[in-house]
């Protein structure tokens, strides 16, 4: 078994090496290809996405489960940075640094009550503490503020200096979307990252490298939920003002659907589904009335054509490329030599 | 203790819960033949309800009429999911399927609210605009009615189960879909089928729920979730688990409002959603299927 | 490397797409022969229905204006998107409104007030006036922290205040209130809860889910209290549950009230024999017909109604329509002051200085104190008498 | 390998994911005859079958029953060309009664729900189905469920009937209850596809044989000749 799985995922890491890189590599030539304010504010918006994304990518791509929850995760760490500076006078650093802590904190809460449950179940415990934090966030308006959201929020500052400017703002997004993407990847490519992928595999694969389960859904929940705070508390330093409607049903759904239609489970998957977020946002502007339709189509088209995401699906061409040029080439040994033996050496 | 409040309460929670009895068998129905939870099921009951109230109030089409015209529309949507999710072949695991199923419901929606220009639509009770007192308390003649139609559409629903060859073969995909289709039974047949009859009972909720009420094309989301929560809580998959299921939400949710934060009375469904789930995942009336890894 | 191809392929193609998308939209507005005004209305999602009416309010006045001459021989080019409730879309959008389409003007506040309340903070700080269509007082006030942000709704001070004049006239003391616990519900309680004491009125507060189906238990739990009045504050069709459910359980003696939020034909047509008697605190244009023709506003009303329904195949224009069209033509009348110049203290100024501007929605009198500008004055008390509204006794 | 007639099984290629598992195997299963695999655990029976029946996705030269092709046809169309499955396992509807189970394995035949008759044979063949024909199919003994798989299967009244290890995990005696029900299907002209891992009670039954290694036939020929063989003795002992 150990084996078996030895070699391709040495493949796999050297492929996750070359995806890390691409990601890193378009943080830093998006801006340049468009450098307006506005286009700052669109690639800042990009950047959090790819955070969120990242962290989406351990539990929906690495150990193979569908979380609904990552929405409202987001808001939870928007909301404590939030609240942190507005209501306590939390430095905006400090407050950065805590609202992931916590989302990881209520993450595992939640890890350890349904991590147990098969896929299915386990996607709909998500989804209803998704909802239940959406729903708080509108509630509990002494705190939240309420439906009429979050006023107030003071920009990012470090020792003084105030992040007003875009490319202040996506400086910052895009650094701490660059760390998260390097900490993935050597988490990917580490003893626990392979652990994880055979877990996602099949079970039978993880359990033969010595690995709990438990533990390690466990371990890519959390860390889904660190990440969701990170890119919480940079949209409340964005936006500088949350409202519980960001963080609805809709967008946990859009989560999981960018991330899956791009590649679940690969380091590119992130940055592609990032774009694609993005790109929407920016298209659907132009067709107000039929925006939900062409929304709907849009997404149900790329969940046909990709139930494997968009890299998983290439992947799989090649790979099927591979296959058909080796069985001719069997076949044609086949007919030439008609002994067992021989197949076997052209199937070495 | 004010009896009338109490009385009150529980009556309440038997409307809202009969309706959500309804969104839950569709549920079970669909999770049976296809292992995946269909969110169109929520759009169903929107675009039942909205359906017929528009054949009512827009084309004059008699009540009764607009609702079987409305229902037979529905169960055709329902057959068009079908198609949409698995004629193209590629969907096949429960989870692809289920993030499709969310498509659908986004395009239904996004379709229904071109058609129906964003308006609101309403239909008449069938039982005449009274009320009826109970005990000090009182509740629209409607709700009788659809306590009803509950507890008939589950009854029916397990005779059909239980007695009729198509029930008893879509009992059998629910027990082994693969081994099923060694005897020559699609897949795609079964879903089909259960896809229709989620639809058609759906259907029969929104208009079950459009006189209590008015129907807009966003009526349909959240109904269905707190639906699901309502399967979820009785059972997934057993008929008699979702009219429990429907009713005890009901209940707990009119509690809420009468005597505790009545603000936060929507978010007690994914509270029991969430807690039903980590507590006993097989629900209240649940079969012993298993749930955990 | 070579593997790498098919994934770099799709990686760029979607790179051209976000990055033509971003430039292609980069049209310079202020040209000397338009104006470009920017205007939010979610027209998807919930609330999509007063978002459409609101959007046909504001393109009535567009319409209008330039087929007019426009304002001094410049017309009016008008961008518009759907931030479909969301706030941070709305963000964004406005950011591209500004920066990206050359908006010089912002009218409308995509509909919800959590998103005027996100959107102020940009406009404010790109000096561009904002005229915002949405309820909370707080997109407005304090005036000298939004001194380019305007808005031609009521506050819910106005209405509160109304409400109470009409219960001491009516020598009503216990109120019963069940608000929607969106921001329209929740901004209504505040000023309900802070004022209704002071004017010795006991208020008794049950709040609902929009989307809830059945409010009897509220109904029920408030007519403990013994309540004189049972008013409901939203803008979903709960409204309509709450009439057939206040009816059901109370019987038709009751005295039954709604905010201006539910001031709608159809939502009253739809609650049948529960809406006969109904009393709603609304502006004045739901019954243009009956009021005094000496009034001011009379003629503004008629002519706008008259227009509406000429515009789209006989509809009724509803409050929504009308404080739409109201804003646009605010900031058309302030654009003819500054000479079309759109900058944004120029405009606030010419605002301020308006005077009396007879709009739809009521007399706005702007101040530089007052940046909502309707006042008690403005406000009926209407009553649905089962077929339409009339001016309540 | 010549004719219409039976199953014919030409370089059948079946992979489970990423791993191929059968590797280009050829064989036939004669019409009025029984025909046996026979193989260790893992040698590729199972997936063989489930090639040949479309439940697994594989690649084949050539697959026909009764002239026609199944290549590329679903599971669902096979089996109204006439094949029907006994599947390792057992695999019986659990939540369906006995009587419900058996009535499944004709529900795609014209008049076949109502079938008095064919029941009546699976009654005589299994008196212990009627006794429990009202209960839950889960609630029976694993040779219970051995016999309900095997009838209902008959109840399809297949041209061919395919059984993939009817004897696994039962007790000697319900293995010979079994194989004594099997040698009656065999004299009543059923057309059988046997795989098996019990070796020498399979060639007793079987007419025509072949030992099946890692996903390769490795050698066949008439099961009587085979039973001596240096490897079917080998796989006797594995078993």
């Amino acid at each position: 078994m150990m084996s078996r799985l030895a070699g391709p995922a040495r493949t796999m890491s050297r492929r996750a090496t070359w995806e890390l890189w691409i990601t890193l590599g378009l943080l830093v030539v998006l801006p340049m290809l468009a450098a307006t304010d506005y286009a700052l504010h669109i690639w800042t918006r990009m950047a959090i996405f790819l955070i969120l994304l990242t962290g989406l990518n351990f539990i929906q791509g690495v150990a193979g489960m569908t979380s609904l929850a990552q929405a409202g995760f987001f808001g939870l760490g928007a909301y404590a940075a939030g609240i942190a500076t507005v209501r306590h006078d939390v430095p905006p650093v400090l407050a950065l640094a805590l609202a992931p802590v916590l989302v990881t904190l209520v993450a595992l809460l939640i890890g350890v009550l349904s991590m147990r449950l098969k896929e299915i179940y386990f996607t709909m415990a998500t989804l209803g503490a998704g909802f239940v934090l959406y729903l708080l966030f509108g509630r509990m308006v002494e705190l939240t503020g309420g439906p009429n959201g979050l006023v107030g929020i003071p920009p990012f500052s470090v020792g003084g200096v105030e992040f007003t400017e875009p490319i202040m703002k996506y400086g910052l997004a895009a650094v701490l979307a660059a760390i998260g993407a390097i900490a993935a990847h050597n988490l990917l490519v580490s003893r626990t990252g392979r652990a994880l992928r055979a877990y996602g595999a099949s079970e039978p694969a993880a359990l033969a490298v010595g690995a709990s389960p438990f533990r390690l859904r466990l371990l890519a929940f959390g860390l889904s939920g660190f990440y969701a705070g990170v890119a919480g508390a940079l949209e409340a330093f964005d936006s500088r003002f949350v409202s519980p409607s960001t963080f609805d049903f809709m967008t946990a759904v859009l989560l999981v659907v960018a991330l899956v239609v791009s590649g679940a489970g690969r380091m590119i998957g992130p940055i592609l589904g990032a774009l694609l977020l993005t790109g929407i946002e920016v298209f659907a502007a132009d067709y107000a009335d039929y925006e939900p339709l062409i929304m709907g189509i849009v997404f149900l088209v790329a969940v046909q054509l990709f139930p494997r995401g968009v890299a998983g699906e290439l992947a799989a061409r090649r790979e099927d490329r591979r296959e058909r040029a080796k069985r001719s080439a069997d076949l044609a040994a086949d007919v030439a030599v008609d002994a067992p033996t021989t197949l076997k050496a052209v199937q070495r | 203790m004010d009896t009338g409040l109490f009385i009150q309460v529980i009556l309440s929670g038997l409307s809202v819960g009969a309706i959500y009895a309804l969104v839950a068998v569709g549920f079970g129905v669909v999770f049976n033949a296809t292992g995946a939870i269909n969110f169109v099921q929520g759009e169903y009951v929107m675009v039942g309800g909205l359906s017929a109230g528009m054949l009512y109030e827009a084309w004059d089409v008699p009540v009764l009429v607009a609702i079987l015209v409305a229902i037979a529309l529905t169960t055709l949507l329902g057959v068009l999911t079908e198609m949409g999710l698995l004629g193209f072949g590629r969907l096949r695991t429960p989870a692809s399927i289920t993030i499709a199923t969310i498509a659908i419901a986004v395009v239904v929606k996004g379709a229904a609210m071109l058609i129906s220009n964003r308006d609101t639509f309403a239909l008449p009770s069938l039982l005449g605009p009274g009320s009826l007192q109970v005990l000090g308390a009182s509740t629209s003649r409607q709700t009788l009615l659809n306590l009803l139609l509950a507890v008939l559409a589950v009854a029916a629903l397990t005779l059909f189960f239980q007695r009729t060859k198509l029930g008893t073969t879509l009992r059998a995909a629910a027990s082994d879909s693969e081994t099923l289709q060694t005897f020559g039974v699609s897949y795609r047949t079964t879903a089909r089928w259960a896809f229709a009859i989620a639809a058609a009972v759906g259907a029969l909720a929104g208009a079950g729920l459009a006189p209590l009420t008015v129907m807009s094309f966003d009526s349909g989301t959240l109904l269905g979730l707190k639906g699901f929560a309502a399967a979820m809580l009785g059972g997934l998959g057993n008929p008699r688990g979702a009219l429990a299921g429907g009713l005890m939400l009901g209940v707990a949710e009119a509690v809420m409002s009468g005597y505790g934060a009545a603000a936060y009375a929507d978010v007690v469904a994914f509270v029991v959603l969430l807690a039903i789930l980590t507590l006993r995942p097989t629900g209240m009336l649940g079969t012993s299927r298993a749930v955990r890894t | 490397m070579r593997k790498k191809i098919p994934t770099l392929l799709t990686c760029s193609a979607l790179l051209a797409l976000s990055a033509c998308g971003l430039g292609s939209s980069g049209s310079d507005g202020g040209s000397d022969d338009t104006i470009t005004i920017g205007t939010l209305f979610s027209v998807s999602g919930s609330g999509a229905n007063l978002g459409d009416k609101m959007r046909k309010g504001a393109a009535l006045a567009v319409k209008q204006v330039n087929a007019d001459g426009g304002i001094d021989g410049r017309t009016i080019d008008w961008v518009f998107y759907d931030p479909a409730g969301d706030t941070s879309t709305a963000v964004q959008q406005t950011n591209r409104m500004l920066d990206s389409d050359g908006v010089e003007l912002v009218v409308g506040g995509g509909g919800s007030s959590g998103i005027a309340l996100a959107m102020d903070p940009i406009t404010s700080s790109r000096g561009v006036a904002f005229i915002a269509t949405e309820g909370a007082r707080q997109i407005v006030e304090p005036a000298e922290d939004h001194p380019l942000t305007f808005k031609t709704t009521f506050n819910d001070t106005v209405m509160v205040e109304k409400l109470i004049e009409f219960w001491q006239a009516n020598d009503i003391t216990r109120v019963a209130f069940m608000p929607d616990t969106s921001s329209f519900g929740q901004s209504a309680q505040e000023e309900l809860e802070r004022l209704a004491p002071e004017a010795g009125i006991e208020v008794s507060t049950a709040a609902f889910d929009p989307a809830a189906n059945d409010l009897t238990p509220q109904v029920k739990r408030l007519a403990g209290n013994d309540p004189q009045a049972y008013l409901a504050w939203t803008i979903t069709p709960a409204g309509v549950t709450f009439l057939k459910n206040v009816r059901s359980v109370l019987g038709d003696d009751v005295m039954v009230m709604h905010g201006f939020g539910f001031v709608d034909e159809r939502y009253m047509t739809q609650a049948g024999a529960a809406s006969k008697g109904t009393l709603l605190v609304s502006p004045k244009l739901p019954v243009w017909d009956e009021i005094d023709k000496s009034d001011e506003q009379q003629p503004v009303m008629e002519d706008f109604a008259a227009a509406y329904a000429d515009e789209y195949d006989g509809e009724q224009p509803n409050v929504y329509a009308g404080q739409a069209y109201d804003a646009m033509m605010v900031a058309v009348e302030a654009l003819r002051a500054t000479g079309g110049d759109p900058d944004g203290e120029k405009v606030a100024d010419a605002i301020e200085a308006l005077g009396t501007h007879v709009g739809v929605t009521g007399a706005f009198k702007f101040t530089a104190d007052d940046h909502s500008g309707l006042s008690v004055d403005d406000v009926a008390v209407i009553r649905w008498d089962g077929s339409r509204f009339m001016p309540a006794k | 390998m010549s004719g219409t007639e039976g199953l014919v099984v030409e370089g059948l290629t079946v992979r489970y994911g990423r791993v191929e598992v059968v590797h280009g195997i050829d064989f036939a299963a004669r019409p009025g005859q029984v025909t046996c695999l026979v193989g260790n655990n893992g040698a590729g029976k199972t997936t063989t079958i489930r090639g040949i029946l479309g439940l697994q996705p594989s690649r084949a030269r050539q697959v026909t029953f009764q002239g026609r092709s199944l290549s590329g046809v679903p599971t669902h169309a096979i089996a109204r060309h006439g094949i029907a499955l006994v599947p390792e396992g057992r695999r019986v509807f659990a939540d369906l009664t006995v009587l419900e189970n058996l009535r499944m394995g004709a529900v795609r035949r014209n008049g076949g729900w109502h079938d008095e008759v064919t029941l009546g044979e699976v009654y005589d063949l299994f008196p212990e189905l009627r006794d429990r024909s009202a209960s839950k199919a889960g609630l029976l003994s694993g040779g219970q469920q051995q016999m309900l798989a095997m009838g209902r299967a008959m109840m399809a009244r297949p041209d061919m009937l395919v059984l993939d290890e009817p004897s696994m995990g039962l007790s000697p005696v319900l293995v010979n209850r079994i194989y004594e029900a099997l040698v009656a299907l065999r004299g009543a002209g059923y057309t059988i596809l046997l795989s098996e891992q019990n070796a020498n009670l399979a060639l007793d039954l079987a007419d025509h044989a072949y030992i099946l290694e890692t996903g390769r036939v490795v050698e066949d020929g008439v099961a009587a000749d085979l039973a001596d063989s240096a490897r079917v003795q080998a796989i006797y002992l594995g078993a």
